[in-house]
């Protein structure tokens, strides 16, 4: 199995929602992230003084799939996320030991 | 009661058709003799003190407002202490306002200051009738000014002092120095023979309390890593409705503020007056916020809300001093001349490594100074001499006097926390309830 | 009554003893001031005035409930704007209404407008007792009604307007639009020849607030996403209590908006009646908030708060058209529709893709229709034809009007940001400064 | 002016020399209007009828002080339940006082009861001159304190009752069971033939909603895992600045509401107590300040911002029994030990494993009972006995009256929610809307 | 070492926390997370218009533990976090390469 | 490739990110979490009653690095984040088995 791993724009997490489950992905989970890589984030005046936000919000999911079809997942995730602007994010992938759901106890690629 | 000599109040009634300066009330209400009538006497008494009592809700109401709008400017970390200040601040002003504020600044003042003391207040059924109103909704409407004053510092010099010196200081500042300068005018002391002319108190309530919190911020320095390395670090607020909500109810307790400062409305001029105080007091504001507005545009192709809230109050500031006898245009003049301060000034302090949080002195000091020099340009009665001889010499008195405490508390107990408690926030130190504890910080 | 020796007082007791309408005030109060009796006379002057400053300071407070309501009806990424807007808003109709709006209401209209020019505001110590009331405390009671118009027109077009084009929608909005349709009525116009009915204004208030809003929300469009791919998505309002304040702020408020537009209490019956008028506003909100529970949790099994909080609207917006003669079932009645109203014509309005982001215009302009339309059924002075006369005259002069601007402004400077700006929020793009920067959004 | 006839006021000004308490204010007002003096008759019906309007509107923005001080102790997931409550109680009093509580409170009232079914509202232009004041303008005075102690009520009962049962329960409490135990008072029955002395309502209001609290705290018990496995779970409030700002609302409305409970402002007595009234209330909520931040700082080396906030609130609900007798040393001792009270009984409710979430119980019924029982201390007309056995009564049978209510509903329609919905919150399954729909949780 | 993550319902935090305690865990780290699954969360109704919040408040939990102690973990997060109804979570392993205690320099097990 | 994830102090960030960006970190991803470990949190006292606030704030990082420089980003990471006070944090490195840029569709080193 894969974690996979995405950082996202935020108003994109809809489609990428939609578009795991149209591709048979389960679940998945997210959460609120900030970060920095090529998009800096921009300099704000507050009360006179410049700063800068050097760090832009993003959302990080991440999901649990069965090797043959994390391919897929990452090429669904980056097509529905993809703006073609600077800061689209990021996909990474890694191996999974094991996984567990706690409902049942069922394991491995059942659990997912 | 049985004292009660018709004539008295009849009289008040006329001497009070001219517009009443705060420090002509007592004499004014004294002159009041008039073989005429009692009724219309009575009727007056009870007006004038209901003008009293709806000021002063409506001032005390300032103190929520203040709270609102320093809560929503300082961060989460310390938005708990700074609640837990401005109720406390607020309670300690109307305790000491009795102990000893009023009489320091009312009671048969020499000149520069009054008697020592607790203030004996009106008992069950007693009305001084010499008065006008009673006694005892002066002292409230009086107290709630004095309050005022204390608020303007916890905004400065907040996230950064602890809370028992800060209570200290409000003790000595409402019960002393607030007092002290008061008394040279409005307690009919030596400024107010002079002819200084501060109707309801720019620089009696505003600019002393901007000159306390000044001399704060530069004993107790800059919150930590706001002025790091070179340049200047943001600390964003941490609430802007909350901000917004704090200067709406603080126009709002402005009507009281200016508006009862006439001091009386039991005859047709009073009440037309505190109508057209009430006109001035909203243009001014109006146009500190579209001046703000408008400069923050130009400046820095945004509309920072924070300074539109805050030329709100120095519009606000900057007529108080005069809300009366300005036309509408000199009104909007004044006005947004103090919204102009404001987008000048809170950079500039910054430039000075002054730490003011809320944008207090801007808004109280300097907005305050520009409504007390301005008062000759539309009420000949005062003096460009006189309004800065009023200025400077309370200014150096509040300074001075707020100095001293600051730097004695300093030495004594301490002001700040430890640098750890700090960075943690005081709400965690001192409170020990976080303000927003569910909700996670990005 | 009758009983009634005194004649000043009984005169003006009768005077007033029918509901008093703007333009009858100035011959009401007229007779008011007997020669026969300079003191009632006076102190009526007193009380009239009085009742405007603590109507227009309720009044002005309204624009801190609308802020509030609709601060926490946007989402968090455009609340510093929503909260600029209405500050803007505020002063800008305040100016506005001087420079040209009073004159345009109330100054010799000659049928359908009045003069054009700014308003000659009294100077210091001056009354004109043939009003008898000082025109300063009307003049601000005035504005604060019209600064409310402005303020219905923010909330339903948030989150997508750049502050530039809505606040010069706000000039002319305040300054020529809202004046001209209420001189018809309050400046004794052609309306008010015919015998309009509206107290307080439902019609002249609410509704053009809610044509204008109308007007901009189908010129200006939803939001983006709002009504994409033919399904309502929904975009939660980002803080409850906000909205609860404001709902509360604005309901208080209304005690002055529609108590005061008695527009005397220097007599027995007036202050009577003034006292009629809080109970029956109270009542009509209070019912309107009761519907809109029981609806809601018969149609969606929970009980929606924010329709709720809009119901109280409703009902207080149903009202304001007759809030004096009314029996209480009847406010009952006429404020329980007006929630009804709400729950039904909100998600209608989603139907239309017509996006509200508060529900300004089932709250300001539905329930003002109806509340103007139910007038002849308490108040026999009013006809039905003469209601729909003026629902629709107004109602067409403001939408057309309003259209017009927002169509010049689209075509000239643009009124949208981008969709990008859009997406990313206001607060980001024209304000610079986040509501909330420090909480994280889940 | 001078036509004017001496007597009349003051006449009435002695009339009211003694401060008049609730049930005096008939006859009292009644000797006002002095035959010999229509004028000040006139002028005194609408002074005392603009105090009712001023301290109706001032106690009825209360409501939405409750709204936020629970809004901010509760936690996030029940906000919107919360606010939801606070509009919907406020509402559903206002109607159950017209349906039956007035009446049963005031009209004919046979020693323990008055009469049965909806109030008779004053018509247009009608006033009934032998009481002194517009009779819509006590019966407005009235509402908003019935609907005070609904607000009480759904504070300490918070995230766990659903809306429902809730309302009922304000239905029965507004509608029968205040107004009962109110007419043995301030209806004139039986407690105050006794010469029972509680002036603002101390134990009229705030005990009654304190024991209709206690009530539904015992029979509804704690919330899930409050006190679980023998230990205190700690709940902390979701956001201090809306406690804060409640408490200011609070404080604000308290002036009306002990203010205008005077009664009367016709007369210079009149007027000056209620002036002395306003310092006292203000001196009290101080007191409790400074003595619940003094006492957490040496109980717990820290300050706890809440207990400062419920210290106010319980130094005003102590002066409300007697605002006007106290000196100012009086009024601070009396005020300072409420907020003693509140330091001490908050955890022990703990111990006694009896919920109270924002505090209510020690602050509206143990300061109530104290304050009550405090009256003799500084007003010789009451005694010490009588005062105890009006706690006594009246507590009996408002505790027993709302026991028999909340087990009546436990057994019927239940007034808890299922475990699941209770740990995911009211908000999400009753209201269907979130508070704060956008932020994290941490 | 392994690091294990479990996505659990937000009220059984405080359990399985004093759950890992006892079977000696040393530390982890929560985050606040929005899931979906199986559980695909419920459709509100807001201001008339029917929306579904498609994903439910989870609370997301790492910790890192020597090998041995890994599968004790799994089996103590899924009996602690366990309700039997549907959302109640699922439990990933993965292998950790090395650990470093930022305080002490401690690496790997040691620094657990 | 490496993920390095790092548990730090809050106020400790802004540090860490220049920190990371002087050795050539080009990207990296925040996320608030709260957590427990050697430090436990202190004992508060709210309306007199006192209760354990058993995890403390923390500020969990990720960035995904080439191997050969993860050894110099976890020394980084560990030199700006040290307070030598307890709760400083833990630094864990993983495999990462493919990355992606988003915008571009670059893959691994190149995409990071
Ligand atoms: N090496 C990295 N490790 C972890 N997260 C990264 C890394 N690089 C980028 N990110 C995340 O991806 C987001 C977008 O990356 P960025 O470089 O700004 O845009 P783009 O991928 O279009 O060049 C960043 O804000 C950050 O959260
Ligand atoms: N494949 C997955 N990858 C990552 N997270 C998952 C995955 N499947 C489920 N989750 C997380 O676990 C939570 C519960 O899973 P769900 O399927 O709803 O319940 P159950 O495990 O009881 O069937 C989801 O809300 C999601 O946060
Ligand atoms: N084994 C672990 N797995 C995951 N996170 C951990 C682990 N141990 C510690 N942490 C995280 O590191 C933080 C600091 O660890 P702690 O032991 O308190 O300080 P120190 O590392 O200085 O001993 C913890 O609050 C927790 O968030």
């Amino acid at each position: 199995m894969k974690l996979i791993i995405a950082i996202i724009k935020p108003f994109k997490l809809d489609e990428v929602r939609e578009a795991l489950s149209e591709v048979g992905v389960q679940g998945m989970t997210a959460v609120e992230a900030k970060g920095f890589g090529r998009q800096k984030g921009q300099t704000e005046v507050y009360r006179g003084a410049e700063y800068a936000t050097n760090m832009v919000p993003k959302i990080r999911i991440e999901t649990v799939v069965s090797d043959d079809l994390a391919p897929r997942v990452v090429e669904t995730i980056a097509a529905a996320a993809n703006t073609e602007s600077i800061g689209d994010g990021k996909i990474f992938t890694l191996d999974v030991g094991a996984a567990l759901r706690i409902r049942t106890g069922e394991t491995d690629e059942t659990a997912l | 009661m049985n004292k009660f000599t018709i004539p008295a109040i009849g009289f008040a009634a006329l001497a009070l058709a001219e517009p009443a300066f705060a420090q002509e009330a007592a004499e004014a209400a004294a002159e009041a003799v008039d073989p005429a009538s009692v009724v219309s006497g009575g009727t007056a008494y009870i007006l004038n003190t209901l003008l009293f009592m709806i000021g002063g809700f409506l001032v005390m109401w300032m103190a929520a407002g203040f709270a609102m709008l320093e809560a929503g400017l300082v961060r989460s970390k310390n938005v708990s202490m700074q609640c837990l200040k401005n109720i406390g601040l607020y309670s300690t002003a109307g305790i000491m306002f009795w102990v000893t504020g009023y009489n320091l600044m009312y009671t048969d003042v020499a000149s520069w200051i009054g008697t020592f003391g607790p203030y004996a207040m009106q008992g069950v059924g007693e009305a001084d009738l010499d008065t006008g109103y009673s006694v005892a909704s002066d002292w409230f409407f009086q107290m709630v000014f004095c309050a005022t004053t204390a608020s303007i510092v916890s905004g400065t010099i907040a996230e950064r002092v602890k809370i028992w010196p800060f209570l200290i200081f409000v003790v000595v500042l409402t019960g002393f120095i607030y007092p002290i300068t008061g008394s040279w005018e409005w307690g009919a002391g030596w400024l107010d023979q002079r002819g200084f002319s501060d109707f309801a108190g720019s620089t009696l309530v505003h600019s002393v309390g901007g000159w306390a919190a000044l001399a704060g911020a530069l004993i107790i320095g800059p919150r930590l890593g706001r002025y790091a390395d070179g340049k200047v670090n943001v600390f964003p607020g941490s609430s802007i409705p909350l901000a917004t909500l704090g200067t709406f109810i603080l126009w709002l307790g402005w009507f009281g503020f200016n508006g009862a400062s006439q001091l009386a409305m039991g005859t047709i001029t009073d009440v037309s007056d505190v109508s057209k105080i009430f006109v001035n007091t909203n243009m001014a504001a109006a146009a500190g916020v579209v001046v703000a507005i408008a400069m923050t545009q130009l400046l820095y192709k945004k509309i920072d809300i924070t300074m539109a809230l805050n030329g709100a109050l120095a519009g606000l500031v900057a007529i108080t001093a005069e809300p009366l006898t300005p036309s509408v245009p000199m009104a909007l003049l004044i006005g947004g001349i103090g919204g102009a301060i404001v987008v000048f000034a809170v950079p500039m302090l910054d430039k000075l490594k002054i730490d003011d949080v809320v944008g207090a002195i801007p808004v109280h000091l300097l907005a305050g100074i520009w409504g007390t020099m301005i008062v000759p340009l539309t009420n000949s009665d005062a003096t460009y001499g006189v309004q800065a001889l009023g200025v400077v010499s309370i200014g150096a008195f509040a300074f001075a006097a707020s100095a001293v405490v600051w730097f004695a508390l300093k030495l004594t107990i301490g002001v700040r926390p430890t640098e750890e408690i700090e960075m943690g926030g005081m709400d965690h130190a001192e409170v020990g309830v976080e303000a927003y504890p569910e909700f996670a910080r990005a």
